[in-house]
Formats: structure tokens, C-alpha cells, sequence
């Protein structure tokens, strides 16, 4: 799914020029007015894009060359759920997802929509305007609605911002569902790396209209020197695979390229593979093996580098496994420690520590 | 001083020369006129207008007038007779008089509206006469007054009509089509009156002064050969008998 | 109390009414939304030939009427032409002018209510897959409802009380073309002021009863939320 | 081309059209805002009262209005009473009776522009601590602006294609009643024609022309957007 | 502040009775379609609310007595920050500052009016008209606008959910600032736990409709059993002073009621109290004191009850310092650590271990 595009408008320019996959999630990453929005209106068709160029799963959506015809909005096998709601206010909750459902690409099956009914929790509000319905209820209704038309591509713009954190724990699993049995590409715009880096395969970061940085999410978002200022969200995204199940304490054990973590099972099944974030927050260091914490995770580590981080107190350190050193991005570990502990434990590139790490999480 | 006529629409351009003349040869007085339907003009005066005098087209407002006491009964004049004549915009259409009403050469026939207008009572008297009344009855169209009754003929849309004479007849001749001059025995005169009305009795002296000087302008020479000149008939011996009441004449169904 | 005549009238003129409300709300509705959604250079020219048979008097735009739809007239020549004969005098000829004498009236408050959507709902609908026909019938419209309304009525009672152009062109012409504002007018002219004091009264309180129904049903249907979103 | 007579007409015209426009916007505007915000039970009533007028025949309604403003009529004692004399023939009786008449075409366009922004705008004013005057003035009414100009352009164009209110209760005298659309059809009735056309092309194209202009303006103004929040 | 509320609407009854301090922020937090947004509006009298009775430092707003009058809405010295932005779309963003700056309750001085602009970032959007402003633009307009009314009480709707981390963290502080320095009560409906620590000195948790509980925001979130599920963002909060200030590592010393902790400096003066949070997911536990690791803050407690948590892999455990043990609930501190550990260390009430705790935020 190559794109191209740059165009002028009054006072912002758009100008972008990016291919992404053509299955899983991208996460748009960026500060307030960076033109996330209107790259989706843009791929969308909402929005006169000259001089673009825009292909999707091999077909092109628009193009720039004189006289190539431009895929009209209704044509594109888009769903999109806006950053406001914009339910249709003369219709009900269920008008709405009817007329999704009416257009769909291919026929909605009765379990299908029962099931998106119940994961949005929308049995009880279908009588209801969309006046009468409370800002997340909205939302909930218009996420509904998108998925409704069984779309090829997704186009979601913050769909979750207006949303509890018990609701956004019970979505974003579906979306993950969704993007993994129907291998639609879902294009995710957020302002909260805890969905982004649960939900992203790939990223794209914009700034002032342009795209500052473009990359597989893991290896991207694991970067000391990821642009945006990330603070205690800050950490790596590792790929692992589940090698036991210890039913008796519920936990997992998952094996990375830099060795083994224990992690809370929630369900996978051995050999399944997952990825996981570690937080730099979550990681401390030791220069012995401490077997008497509670901590589960002590992992023996080597210091790559020592980088300051924004806060003037802390330091990032970036490991790699004493075992197997690792020269690619994968595999790291980076631990946020105060300058003081740095000192007092003499870390410097090259020393040999313990990363013991408190929690990690499995963000698919 | 200055005074204001209403006068019956029918009557506009002869009334406007009229005036002409007569501020040119009284110098010091000063016309100004009202045009509407003579149904109209008696609804605003009966409702207090500011008329000092009143051309009907007929006569049977300027008795109701009179006889509610808002006109001065002894000023009654007519000072036309209308003739009718039956006119086609098409000059060729008119050859052998009515005659061309007994065929189908024509699909609408125009007339005025006989409950409104006195021009569409004679109309519906000289049909009622030649004996067409029957045979037109599905090709007749109405107009509000016989200004409109024109209209539908000069437009074309009604290829003849039962119209005024003075709307087709300047000095002496007819102006353009082909006509037919509907003779006076197939219709009773078409009277038109004109009375002072009671505003002015009260009103300033030199509107009075205004009013009795046209008034007797009216009946001058000069006056006259105006209207004759239009297409009306003037006669020599008025006020004519008032006739009492309204004239009854059947609906144009 | 009501003549024969006089109900024949009534009877006619809603059958007028009825005709050119219909025929306007057909046709009004899609130079509405032209108008509403153009950015094209015609935009202004079109709305001011819209507004503009307003600005003549009834009985003056009857009048041009008369010529352009006689034998003479541009527009009679091609009926002729085509075997249809004339317009003036016949019921059809009453329908077009009134159309053209209402059609503002018709216009306006649509356009307005289209404009005042804005573009998001048109949007929402695209990315649902609705067509600009589909979205055009299932949601602009839908949302325009109270300038249909609007549009609807005012045709409607602008048409019923129309009275110098069918005077113009109408020829009066008893259940053809003598619809009740030109009885009344008549009863008016005639002097027969009682007749004309009934017919008034019928239509006035007829006219009542409909405006009323209307305006309190489009009430209910859009009373209830007492609040506009969080 | 054009006589004194008819200079006098239009100017006359414009006089009446620019009082009755200013007039009606001015007491249009409230009645407007009250039918669009109230849930009052009057509000049935009172829109089909303002509607009514619509439907009777100008000149019947203005036959009506001679009556009610004569020396007979309830207004007319009232006037006459106060040493006003009465309003017919008068160019307040004028002025009055076309406010009567293109009532509607004003209280309609503003009222659905109020009722389309919804509660949330004053909503938002009344925590900004606007009161309802304030909120009103600065608000609504900016925020209602097309629908004001639809207003202001019916009323106008309305009025000066009045003519069956104004020959009636008017009386046609020059100078004082005597406006443009009377002069064209005095022209006609008059078998006048060239006349006629002359000042029928000359009211077209002024009105078209000034119609024209704010459409253009009103155009440029709400353009430049082409998009409708995120 | 004492509010009573009750009142019915079509399907959803509002009945709420509860009084708040007249200062400070005051959190609210519920899940989608409890009646926030219908509790603010309440309070912000752009609802009837029958049978209902609202006081706002000691003036009656609104009474349920009959004959009573109803301070209508223009007349309430509130800002609203509403859920959607709702600027004045005829109006440009400064237009919209200027309409709430002219109706301010008090003249808003220039340097006042700069500093808003200033910290909202507005600068470079003040001509922008309202549509042509991205989402997140637009509801910082909206939060500056409702700041210009210099309000007695502030109504905030969710501020600042259209927006990004780095904004949001500019903004926090200031709406500290501001509580602080102008002693306005804030009401504040989010869902962002991080956002309710931060800022809330009071909590109301809403639940169909009804106030679930509420009480002061540090005892509140710091309970085991809080009726939202919290995951990863339960802890406790703790008042602490400042007691030291080391500049070399950039540090702070706090002591509160269980002992002292090291901090980051956040540029706090020594004797000022401040609010720490730290998050049982921070704290890791050891049967003896580990001095080689990199975590700075070991205290010695005592465990006083272990409960489960929503997760079966993990257990929470309270404990309080060894030497003051406290009876009330200021003090505690709670660990999230798997059963495993629990098993492995032989944790159980009453036991002595020491609390490792990697990071403590300052949350103000
Ligand atoms: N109609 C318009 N005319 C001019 N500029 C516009 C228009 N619409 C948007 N912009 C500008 O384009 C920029 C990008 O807007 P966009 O909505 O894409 O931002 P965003 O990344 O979605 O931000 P947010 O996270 O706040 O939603 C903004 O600076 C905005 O002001
Ligand atoms: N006009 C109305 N008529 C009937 N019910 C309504 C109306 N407005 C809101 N409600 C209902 O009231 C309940 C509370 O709505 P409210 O907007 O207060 O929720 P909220 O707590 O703000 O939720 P959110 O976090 O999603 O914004 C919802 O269930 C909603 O459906
Ligand atoms: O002017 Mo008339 O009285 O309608 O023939
Ligand atoms: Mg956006
Ligand atoms: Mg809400």
C-alpha cells in the first residue's frame, strides 16, 4: 500500500510520501495540528489531494497524472470513525448501524452484528437519538457503525479518547481480533502510546504536516531516541514466543531473543507468538543476582550505552543479553535508573548488570 | 387648487388627454388621476378615499353612491357611451361581421366578465341576440374588465373578442385586425357615469372651485371631440334618467 | 351560504394548489441543492432568476406570461408546434405559471436547510457507502425537513391565494381556470360583499386548520431532547 | 423612456419596499426567535396566524384591510380617534398593510435558522456568562445570518412586486400610493405597452442587479472552508 | 459546597446528594454514560433539574423549595469546558477569546490574557475560523476561552482528551497553578486516572447515575478495593514534605508518614508539601535489604493484609512502616507482585519485608 502525496492547502501543507503495509495496524503518531486528520480526509477522498498519487492493496484510489479519474469517496471500501462522533441526528442508534449495514461490502451476517452490538455494549441505547446518548456512547455507536460496512481499510481517528478505560480494554482486543481474522489494514490515530504500542505494527510519526519518522512500531517505539516525548511510557517492544503455561501461579513464560520472561497468562497458548513491552520505568539493575525479590525477572545483561534522558535525574541504559550480544535493534532492554544509582553502581558501557524487571506487559 | 379623479381603467388614456387639455386651459388647476376597476374605486370610497370625483363605467355605482349619500346627486353626468365591437388582432378573420361566430374558425372568444364589467353585459345582450349565446358558451373566456378581454385578443391567445371600441379606434379609424361594429340595437347603451362625490362639499374652496371647473369643461366642445375621438359617443342631452337599480344579467355560465 | 360555483372553485383551486406544490417540491428540491452545494460560477446569476418573478407585479408577470405562452410567444409557437395548442386558458397553462410565480418561495428555505448541514453529514454518508443519489434521499434530505416543510407550506398557500397571474392568463373560466381567489374577487367587484365575506371565512378557516395541523405535528415530531450532545 | 410619472413610482417603491424590509426585520426578527425557542402551546396558533395572510387573494386581503383601517373598521375608529385620521390611501396605510402581507416570507427563513443551530451555541453563550439579550444579539442572530439575508431579500422582492394590497388599499394616487408595480399595470390596462416594457426591463434589471450583488457577497463571505471540523 | 440533587428525565434519573469542598479540584470519574456530562450541566443550570437543590459557597443557585428562584445560567460565575469543543463557528479562535474575555467576571489583565494564549499554545491559530482548526485546536481554544471568564467554580468536561502528552503535561501544571493561586474549585470529569491523581483533591465516582463514592482523592484511589478497575494505574497517594534538595543528582528527599523517599526534583523548595503516587505496580518486595541495586527507596514495612487482585496471577499486598505502624489509612503502601512471589517469599501478614520502590511520581 505505497502512497504519495503533497498538496497545498490555505495555510498548511500536507506533504507526505510514505508506503505501508498492506495488512495489520499503523499508529499515527504526532502533536495536536500535526495533519493526522487530514491524512486520513485525505486517503479517504474527503479532501481535494492534488498532485497526489494513492494506491491501496494494488488498486489506485487517485492518481496524479492528467486525466487519471479519481475514485470517488462511496467507491473506496473504507470505514471511517471520526474524530468527532458525527452520529446522523435523525436517526436512532440503530438507524445508524442499519444504514452501515445496508451498504456494507459484502452482507453482515446476524451473529456478526450481534457480536459488535454486545462488544460495544450498545443493546441498551438502540431506541435512543444520538442527541439523548452521552459522548463515549456516541462514540461507541460510531465505531459500530464503521465496522458495519465491513470495510477494507479502516480509518479510526482517536475512536477511543472519549472512552473509559474498562470500555477501551474491552475494544481494543476486538480490534486486534479484527485486524488479525479479516486482515483488514486499520490506520489508527492516537494520542496514547498504550494503544498505539498494543495496537501498531507499524508507525508513522508526523510533525507540521510532514512524516518525521516512518517503521515497524516495535523498533520504532523501543528507540532512547524516539522523537516524541514519551516519559514513563518510554521502553521496548519485543517480539517473543510462549514456550510454557504454568496453570498453578497463572503465569506465562516467553522466550525472546535475549532470554526468558515470566509474564500474567492471559490465555496464549504455547508456542503462540506475542509481543511484549517492557518499560524502562519497570526495569531496575542490580550488579548481583538479587534471588530474593519479588521481582520474577532477573535477566543478566551487558550496558550498550548510557544516554541522558529528558529528566536532568535519570539515565537511559540500553542492555543486551551477556549470552547472545545482539547487533540489531532487537532484543534490548533499556532500564531508566537516577543519575545517582548510575554512580553508585559505577554502570558505564560494557559493565555487566542484572536487569530485574518488575512487570511486563503482553500487548498482543 | 388640485383635485383627485378616480377613473374607471377603461377610461385612462381619453381621461388623460381630457386632463391635459383641461389644466392647459384653466392654467390654475391641477389633475390628478386614480385608475382602477370601477368595483374597486366604490369599495375606496364607500371606505373613506380621498376622491373628489368618481368615472364609473358604468352606472350603477354612482347610483349606489348616491344613494348612500357619498355623492352629490346633481353632478351625476355621463359622459360616455361605449360602443362594442367585435375585433380580431387577425385581419383577415373578421370578413362577412358576425358571421365568423357561427363557425369554428375561432377557439376562444373574448368578453368581458358581464358580472364586473357593463362592456361584458352587452356582450353577453348581443350574443344572447345573435343567437351565439349557446353556441360559443364553451370558447368564451372572461376577462376581469374589458381591458383584459383586449389583452386575450391583441395577445392572440383569443382569436376574437367583444371589446371596447375605443381600445382599437384612434381618430376616426380602427387601428389595426379586423372588426366588426357591433350595431347599438343589439345592446342596451353601455352608460357611462360620473358624479362628484360628497368629500369635496367640505373640502377647501379652491378644490370646490377645482371641481365645478372641470366639471364644466367636461361638457365643452373640446371635451367632447377628446372622447369622441377615442371611440365613444357623447350625448348631447345630459344627465341622462338615472336608471334605478342594478341591470340583471345572467352569469356568464 | 357557498354557491355551487363557489365550491367548484374551492375544489379547483386545491387541485391547483396540490398540482404546483408537488411539481415544485419535485423540481425546487434539486435546484435547491444545485444551489446549495455549487461553487460554481453560476451559482449567483441562477439564485437572482430565482428570485426575480417576485419582484414584478402578479398581474404584469401574467401579462408577459400571456404574450410568451400566446400564438405570437416563443413558448406558444413550440406548443403549437408540437400539436398541444396554447397554454393561457387551460389548467395546464395556470400550473406553469404558478410554478414559476412560487418557485422562491419553494427554493429558499430548501436551499437554506441544505446549506446549514454543512458537510460532514454528506461526508459520514460517503464513508458509509452511500452514493450522492443514496445520500442525497437518506440523509440530506431527511435532515432538510423543516425547510421542506417551510417549502411545502409556503408554496402551497402562496399558490392558493395566487391571484393577478391565473387572473392574467386563466380567462375564468368555470372549472378550468376559476379558482377561489378570483371568485372572491369577484364577489368583491360585484359588490356582493356577503358572498365574499363566506368564501373568505371558508378559506381562511380551512387554511387554519391545515397550517395548524402541520405546524403542531412538525412540533411533536421534533420536540423531546432537551439537550444537544455532551 | 421613462416619464416623471414612473420616476416618481420607483422611487416611491424603493421608499416603501426599504421601510416595510427594515420594519419587517425588525419586528420579523423577535416573533421569529420566539416561534423557533419556545415550547409554548401558542406557537401552533401563532405560525399558522403569521402564514395566513398568504392565502387570501392581495386584493381581497387588502379589501379586508380597507374595511378594518376605514372609518368603519375597528383600527380606523381607533386612529380616528387619536386625531390620526385613517390609514388608507396614506403611505403608513401602505407601509402597514404590506408589513401584513410579506410577513411570512420573513418570519420563516429566520425562524428555521435559529431552529437549525440547535441549543448548543447559546448553551455555550449563557456559561460565558452572555445573557439572553447579549446572547441574542451576538449569537443568534450572526449565527442565523443567511437566513436573515433570505429574509430581507424575500420581504424586499415581495414588496415591491406587491400590488393587489397596495391598488387597494392604496387608491393608486400618484405620488403617494401610486408604486411601480401600479404604474406597470396602469400602463397595461392602458393599452400602453412600450410603456410597460420599459419599466418592466428597467425594475427587471435593477432588481436583478442588486439581487445578483448579494448573492455574490453573501457567497464570497461564507466561502473558503472546505471542510467541516476534524 | 453541599449540593442535593434528584431529579428524573426520560429513561435516566439522576440522583445524586453529595456536598464537595469549596476548593480544590474535585474529580469525577465514572464510566461512559453514568451522568457526568448530565451533572455538570446540572450544575451549570443549563438543565432543569426538579426537585433539586444546589449551593455554591454558601449562595443558593438553586432551590427545590417552591417559589423559589433559579439563578439562571448567565448569572453563575462558571467556565464550561464542554465534551465537544463548541466554539462560536462565526466567530475566529480569537474572537472567541475576546466574546468570554469582554463578560468576564473581572477584567482579565493583558500579561493574564498572554499567559493563557502562551501556555495554550494559541499563538499562530488566534485568525483561524473554528472549522478550519484541528480537533485537538479547537478544544485548547475552548479550555482558554473558559479560563477567560476568570470563574468562580470551573466545569471541565473531559479537557483534555483530544490531546497529546506533551500538551498535556504543559497544561496539568497550569490547572494546578491556577486551583491553587485562585483558589477556584474545579470540577473535573475524565477518565484518566493519571490525570484524577494528578489533580483531584476530592472524587466522585459515578455509577448509573448515582454517586458510588466519594471522599477525598488520596484516601480514595489509594484503596485496595476502588470500585473501577484500575490495572496498572492502582497505588496509593501519599502527602510527604520536602526535606532536601540534592542538587548534584537532581534529586528531592520526602518524608512522609512511612519514611523518606528520594524523588525526582521537580523544582520543589524544602517544607513544601507535596502529593506522591506510587503505583503498586512500582513496588517489588525483598525479605532483606538489597543495597546493590539501582533502586534508591527501600523501606522496611510490615505487611498488613494480602487481597487478590482482578488478575489471578497477581495479589496485592498492603503494608505499613515497621517503625510507626499506622492505624488510618495515610501511610500504607501497596505492592501488585504475582503469587508466585507471594509463595516463593513466604509473604503473608505481619511478616517484615523491604518495599523497593522504583519510581514515585510527584503529582504535585
Ligand atoms: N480548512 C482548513 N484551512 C486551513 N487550515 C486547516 C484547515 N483544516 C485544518 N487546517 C490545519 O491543518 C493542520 C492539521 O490539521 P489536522 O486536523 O490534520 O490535525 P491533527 O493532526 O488531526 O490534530 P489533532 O490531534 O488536534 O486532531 C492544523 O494546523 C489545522 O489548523
Ligand atoms: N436527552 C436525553 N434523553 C434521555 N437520556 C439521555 C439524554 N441525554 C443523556 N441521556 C442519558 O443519560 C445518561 C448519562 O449521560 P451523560 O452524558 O451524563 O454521561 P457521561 O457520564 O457524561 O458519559 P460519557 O463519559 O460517555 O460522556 C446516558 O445513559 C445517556 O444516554
Ligand atoms: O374598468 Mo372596468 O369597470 O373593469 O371595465
Ligand atoms: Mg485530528
Ligand atoms: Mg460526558
Amino acid at each position: 500500500m505505497p502512497f504519495t502525496r503533497g498538496r497545498r492547502q490555505a495555510d498548511f501543507l500536507l506533504d507526505v510520501d510514505f508506503s505501508i503495509p498492506g495488512s495489520g495496524v499503523t499508529g499515527i503518531f504526532g502533536p495536536s495540528g500535526s495533519g493526522k486528520t487530514t491524512l486520513l480526509r485525505c486517503i479517504a477522498g474527503l479532501q481535494p489531494c492534488t498532485q497526489s498519487h494513492l494506491r491501496v492493496n494494488g488498486e489506485t484510489w487517485q492518481s496524479a497524472d492528467t486525466g487519471a479519474i479519481t475514485l470517488p469517496v462511496h467507491k473506496r471500501p473504507i470505514g471511517y470513525v471520526f474524530q468527532q462522533p458525527s452520529l446522523f441526528p435523525h436517526l436512532t442508534a440503530e438507524g445508524n448501524l442499519a444504514f452501515a449495514r445496508k451498504r456494507a461490502t459484502q452482507p453482515v451476517r446476524a451473529e456478526d452484528y450481534d457480536e459488535i452490538i454486545q462488544l460495544m455494549d450498545l443493546s441498551g441505547l438502540l431506541d435512543a437519538r444520538p442527541e439523548s446518548l452521552s459522548g463515549g456512547e456516541q462514540q461507541r455507536v460510531a465505531i459500530a457503525r464503521a465496522l458495519l460496512v465491513k470495510p477494507q481499510l479502516l480509518l479510526m481517528d482517536e475512536p477511543l479518547a472519549a472512552l473509559d478505560l474498562a470500555r477501551k480494554r474491552d475494544i481494543l482486543p476486538y480490534l486486534e481480533r479484527l485486524h488479525q481474522s479479516f486482515d483488514i489494514p486499520i490506520l489508527y490515530v492516537s494520542h496514547s502510546v498504550e494503544e498505539i504500542a498494543r495496537l501498531a505494527d507499524y508507525l508513522l510519526l508526523m510533525e507540521d504536516g510532514r512524516i518525521q519518522q516512518a517503521g515497524a512500531a516495535p523498533a520504532l517505539l523501543s528507540r532512547t531516541d524516539f522523537p516524541v516525548q514519551l516519559g514513563d511510557d518510554l521502553g521496548v517492544l519485543l517480539e517473543a514466543d510462549v514456550i510454557e503455561r504454568d496453570t498453578q501461579w497463572n503465569l506465562l513464560r516467553a522466550r525472546f531473543d535475549g532470554g526468558d520472561l515470566w509474564l500474567r497468562d492471559s490465555g496464549e497458548a504455547p508456542g503462540e507468538r506475542i509481543r511484549i513491552r517492557v518499560l524502562a520505568r519497570d526495569v531496575s539493575l542490580t550488579r548481583t543476582e538479587d534471588t530474593d525479590s519479588s521481582i520474577l525477572n532477573r535477566l543478566p545483561m551487558r550496558v550498550v550505552d548510557i544516554t541522558a534522558d529528558k529528566d536532568p535525574a535519570m539515565v537511559l541504559v540500553r542492555m543486551t543479553p551477556r549470552a547472545t550480544p545482539i547487533s540489531d535493534n532487537q532484543g534490548f532492554i533499556t532500564a531508566r535508573v537516577t543519575r545517582r544509582s548510575q554512580d553508585a553502581l559505577g554502570l558505564a558501557a560494557g559493565e555487566e548488570v542484572w536487569a530485574q524487571i518488575k512487570s511486563v506487559a503482553i500487548v498482543r | 387648487g388640485e383635485i383627485t379623479i378616480a377613473v374607471a381603467s377603461n377610461f385612462a388614456a381619453p381621461m388623460r388627454d381630457i386632463a391635459a387639455a383641461f389644466e392647459r386651459v384653466s392654467g390654475e388647476h391641477r389633475l390628478r388621476l386614480a385608475f382602477g376597476s370601477s368595483g374597486k374605486l366604490y369599495a375606496q370610497v364607500y371606505h373613506g378615499a380621498p376622491f373628489d370625483a368618481f368615472f364609473s363605467a358604468d352606472q350603477d355605482k354612482v347610483n349606489r353612491l348616491i344613494a348612500r349619500d357619498l355623492a352629490v346627486s346633481n353632478s351625476r353626468l355621463t359622459y360616455a357611451l361605449g360602443q362594442l365591437a367585435l375585433w380580431s388582432a387577425d385581419s383577415a378573420l373578421i370578413d362577412e361581421g358576425p358571421a365568423v361566430l357561427a363557425g369554428d374558425r375561432f377557439r376562444k372568444l373574448a368578453i368581458a366578465n358581464p358580472k364586473l364589467a357593463p362592456y361584458g353585459v352587452a356582450a353577453m345582450e348581443t350574443l344572447t341576440a345573435l343567437e351565439f349565446e349557446q353556441t360559443t358558451r364553451g370558447r368564451r373566456v372572461l376577462g376581469e374588465n374589458i381591458a383584459q378581454a383586449f389583452q386575450f385578443v391583441a395577445s392572440g391567445n383569443a382569436q376574437l373578442g367583444l371589446i371596447a371600441l375605443s381600445q382599437v379606434y384612434r381618430d376616426g379609424k380602427i387601428t389595426g385586425g379586423s372588426s366588426w361594429l357591433v350595431p347599438q340595437a343589439l345592446y342596451r347603451p353601455i352608460r357611462q357615469d360620473a358624479v362628484i362625490l360628497r368629500n369635496i362639499s367640505a373640502g377647501p374652496p379652491e378644490r370646490v372651485a377645482a371641481t365645478k371647473a372641470f366639471w364644466a369643461f367636461l361638457r365643452s366642445p373640446k371635451a367632447r371631440s377628446i372622447i369622441e375621438s377615442y371611440g365613444y359617443l357623447t350625448n348631447a342631452a345630459n344627465p341622462e334618467p338615472p336608471t334605478t337599480s342594478t341591470k340583471e344579467v345572467r352569469d356568464a355560465k | 351560504m357557498l354557491s355551487d360555483n363557489d365550491l367548484a372553485a374551492i375544489w379547483l383551486t386545491l387541485k391547483l394548489a396540490t398540482t404546483v406544490t408537488l411539481l415544485l417540491m419535485i423540481l425546487g428540491t434539486p435546484l435547491a441543492y444545485w444551489l446549495a452545494k455549487t461553487r460554481s460560477w453560476w451559482k449567483g446569476p441562477v439564485s437572482a432568476l430565482v428570485t426575480l418573478p417576485l419582484v414584478l407585479p402578479p398581474t404584469v408577470l401574467g401579462f408577459y406570461l400571456l404574450i410568451f405562452m400566446g400564438p405570437q410567444g416563443p413558448l406558444g409557437k413550440l406548443t403549437e408546434s408540437l400539436g398541444l395548442g396554447t397554454l393561457p386558458f387551460t389548467f395546464p397553462g395556470l400550473v406553469i405559471a404558478s410554478l414559476l410565480y412560487s418557485l422562491p418561495f419553494v427554493v429558499q428555505p430548501i436551499q437554506n436547510a441544505i446549506e446549514a448541514q454543512g458537510q460532514r453529514p454528506a461526508e459520514v454518508a460517503a464513508t458509509l457507502r452511500a452514493g450522492p443519489w443514496d445520500s442525497f434521499w437518506h440523509v440530506t434530505l431527511p435532515l432538510a425537513k423543516p425547510g421542506l416543510i417551510t417549502a411545502a407550506v409556503l408554496g402551497f398557500a402562496h399558490t392558493v391565494g395566487e391571484f393577478g397571474v391565473i387572473l392574467m392568463i386563466g380567462g375564468n373560466i368555470p372549472g378550468v381556470t376559476k379558482v377561489v381567489s378570483i371568485q372572491i374577487y369577484d364577489h368583491v367587484e360585484a359588490l356582493e360583499y356577503t358572498q365574499a365575506h363566506w368564501l373568505s371565512a371558508a378559506m381562511l378557516i380551512f387554511s387554519f386548520s391545515v397550517l395548524l395541523a402541520l405546524y403542531v405535528l412538525q412540533r411533536r415530531k421534533t420536540a423531546g431532547g432537551w439537550r444537544y450532545g455532551p
